[in-house]
């Protein structure tokens, strides 16, 4: 049974002020949507909805072909801004313990793993004290593939990453998508990545009254 | 425009009953000091300090009844998120903390010459003090938050901890009150209510009410209005 | 209500304060009333002023 | 349940790494102990009946001081906001953070408060109860404060408010607090009332406040 995400004509306003409104749109799944636009169109507010911070003011948003009745936040892996990294705390102890407060606790070479695809694995017993903001972004993204969740919400991802390591995240992204999992992202980098779908929150909020 | 409409019908109906509250608070406070003042009869223990009673007594009720106000109202606003409710709390916070700073003084004033000194660790007055610190944490709340959304629901989540404590509190400043004190020698209220003394309490009780009533319908209306002045200023300012 | 009963200064105190902190809280809600309004009248005639003049033509 | 543990096991090895938590705490409460002294005088018999209440006082203010980086760190650096992602409910969540405060500070600081009682003089008779009563109203004092902590977490003045917001809660703690503690020596049939009656405000407050917690922090999220 397909998972998809279905948004109608959402409207969002912050402090009396219209972020955006008038956006529908169905993310199924293995599908991607990109969001584009210029910064104040509300690509982040969108996200950050999705993920369950945050009240539509109407507009209805649904999530069906799923079975039990966990929030689209609670299924979903939300990347902002900030990396949610404890710097006392090793590379590895950071991971597992997000894998154990997910509820899927992951053994040591798992966690290997997964810090492997982007390259740090060689550092899993560092404390994450001394990793380059570089690295520390690698590291929040390496969760995303250590706990598995159906939905990605990505805010501009690939801020702080070089080119190589933009290429480790589409790859990422990509496996992501060919597992059958939802991809919604906002980026200004052309990642090398081809999204079946586009939404331009600029001609939206243009659109909007 | 949904949020504002009722906020519009409030203020009409707050103009209409306005001039009344104010008609009837003033004529209540005349009538309630001619009958504490001049018609009260001195106390045969106390003398002319009993007269403080028909002060205090009422800003404490008042004290308490507007924290009740106040929770009520933050409960209103976050199971139904009705907008008018957290404005109802917020205003009535500053009111309800200056009845409470008024019963503690008034309670000073009138404790010295019965126990010579000016505070007395009596179980009523440690309580409202403790009141007194629950409306300052409250007032603070709302200041120490810009968003007015975050504030309302954060400052209804305060208003609402402290009325579930203010039982407890009591029960255990009396508790501790009691176990130090076996009995105050001087109980607030006197022995038994005379009528005279009940009639001139219950008057002035009247008039704190109406009021407060009245304060905070002005305060109400002026919130409503400082809200409306945000939204329109931040709406210029992002075009 | 005499005034030569001992302690009555007290009792003068305590109605004069409580006078004095009710009459000022009035003060201050009904002045904070006044300033809101005026505040609020002045925004509504500027933004009535920005409405009234011809429709420019959008700035491209 | 691993989650829960989770999360504890985590803020205990931070707190014990960064040194934060307990070593602060235990310093703020052997200064003040220090200070009570100087300021009253070396009476040992007027100390000795101070005693009792100065060490509760010195718990409640050693347990206030480090509420404010119960939620900080986390709201800063996003955990707070992938944790109420997680698969478990927020109202655990902050229960558990609670637990890891108790464990991190209240707890140390009432097991070591008999030994250190010896500096206010404090009745021989009484280390049983003040380390039981404090066992127990401590667990109260760390879910009131971490109630305090989501209530004012982000907010710029927030180690202020804390205060006020806290401290009118913790007064049935202390009274309760204090007479299970020197109810040996003065009325001893109070004991086991107070003790009981703090035990209740303990179970409540591990009911109530993580609950009001929770919904603190997701009014911050928004």
């Amino acid at each position: 049974m397909t998972m998809q995400l279905s948004a109608k004509n959402l409207v969002c306003r912050r402090g009396g002020r219209t972020v955006f409104s008038g956006l529908s749109f169905t993310v199924g799944q293995g599908e991607g949507l990109l969001l584009e636009g210029p910064n104040g169109t509300g690509k982040t507010s969108l996200l950050r909805i999705l993920a369950g911070f945050g009240a539509l003011e109407t507009g209805s948003l649904e999530l069906d072909g799923a079975d039990d009745e966990l929030t689209i936040g609670q299924r979903a892996h939300y990347l902002g801004h900030q990396n949610a990294l404890k710097l006392a705390l090793s590379v590895e102890e950071n991971l597992s313990f997000w894998a154990d407060f997910m509820g899927q606790p992951a053994t040591a070479n798992t966690i290997e793993e997964r810090l492997d695809a982007f390259n740090l694995g060689h550092l899993m017993s560092y404390s994450a004290g001394l990793l380059s903001a570089g690295q520390k972004r690698r590291l929040a993204l390496s969760r995303l593939e250590l706990v598995s969740r159906p939905i990605w919400l990505l805010d501009e991802p690939s801020v702080g990453l070089d080119a190589a390591s933009c290429k480790l995240l589409a790859a990422a992204m990509m496996r992501h998508m060919e597992a059958g999992g939802l991809l919604i992202a906002s980026t200004h980098l052309d990642l090398g990545l081809t999204f079946t779908k586009k939404l331009n929150m600029g001609d939206v909020a243009e659109r909007a009254p | 425009m949904q949020a504002y409409a009722n906020p519009t019908r409030f203020n009409a109906l707050a103009l209409t009953i306005l001039p009344w509250c104010v008609g009837s608070t003033v004529l209540l406070f005349l009538v309630g000091l001619y009958y504490s003042l001049v018609v009260a009869p001195q106390d045969y223990q106390q003398g002319e300090t009993v007269r403080i009673m028909f002060i205090h007594v009422p800003a404490a009720w008042m004290a308490m009844a507007t924290y009740t106000v106040m929770a009520l109202a933050s409960a209103v606003a976050i199971i139904w998120r009705h907008p008018l409710a957290d404005v109802a709390a917020k205003t009535a916070a500053p009111i309800g903390a200056c009845f409470t700073f008024l019963a503690l003084v008034t309670g000073s004033l009138w404790g010295k010459p019965m126990w010579g000194t000016w505070w007395v660790w009596d179980a009523r007055l440690t309580s409202v003090f403790v009141l007194f610190l629950l409306y300052l944490g409250y007032i603070a709340i709302w200041q120490a938050i810009e968003e007015p959304a975050k504030a309302a629901r954060l400052a209804a989540i305060v208003a609402l901890v402290g009325f579930v404590n203010i039982p407890i509190i009591k029960y255990s400043v009396d508790w501790w009150n009691s176990l130090h004190q076996p009995a105050s020698v001087f109980r607030m209220d006197g022995p038994a209510i005379h009528s005279s003394i009940l009639i001139p309490l219950l008057i002035m009780a009247l008039a704190y009410t109406m009021l407060f009533l009245t304060l905070h319908l002005i305060a109400m209306r002026t919130e409503i209005m400082r809200r409306r002045i945000h939204n329109m200023e931040q709406a210029e300012v992002q075009g | 209500m005499s005034f030569t009963a001992p302690h009555i200064g007290f009792v003068l105190a305590s109605y004069g304060l409580s006078a004095l902190v009710l009459v000022g809280l009035t003060l201050a809600i009904v002045w904070q009333a006044r300033s809101t309004m005026t505040r609020l009248k002045d925004l509504e005639g500027r933004a009535a002023k920005r409405r009234k003049p011809a429709k420019q033509v959008k700035p491209q | 349940m691993s989650m829960f543990w989770s999360l504890i096991r985590r803020d205990i090895v931070l707190t014990l790494r960064q040194g934060g938590g307990a070593g602060m705490a235990l310093g703020f409460f052997i200064t003040v102990l220090v200070l009570l002294p100087l300021g009253i005088g070396p009476d040992l018999k007027f100390l000795q009946r101070l005693a009792p209440g100065a060490l509760w006082i010195t718990l409640l203010l050693s347990v206030l001081l480090s509420t404010d980086r119960i939620f900080a760190p986390d709201y800063e650096d996003g955990s707070l906001e992938l944790m109420t992602m997680g698969p478990m409910p927020l109202e655990l969540v902050a229960l558990a953070k609670s637990v890891a405060h108790w464990l991190g500070t209240g707890l140390p600081l009432a097991i070591l408060a008999p030994g250190l009682g010896v500096l206010l003089n404090l009745d021989a008779l009484l280390f049983g109860p003040i380390l039981l009563a404090m066992v127990l109203g401590s667990l109260a004092l760390s879910l009131l404060a971490c109630l305090g902590a989501a209530i004012t977490v982000g907010l710029r003045r927030g180690g202020m408010i804390i205060s006020l917001l806290i401290l009118p809660l913790y007064v049935p703690v202390l009274i309760f607090g204090v007479s299970a503690t020197n109810a040996i020596t003065g009325v001893p049939e109070l004991f086991g009332p107070s003790m009981l009656i703090l035990t209740a405000i303990s179970l409540a407050s591990l009911v109530l406040a993580p609950i009001a917690a929770a919904a603190a922090i997701r009014a911050h999220m928004a």
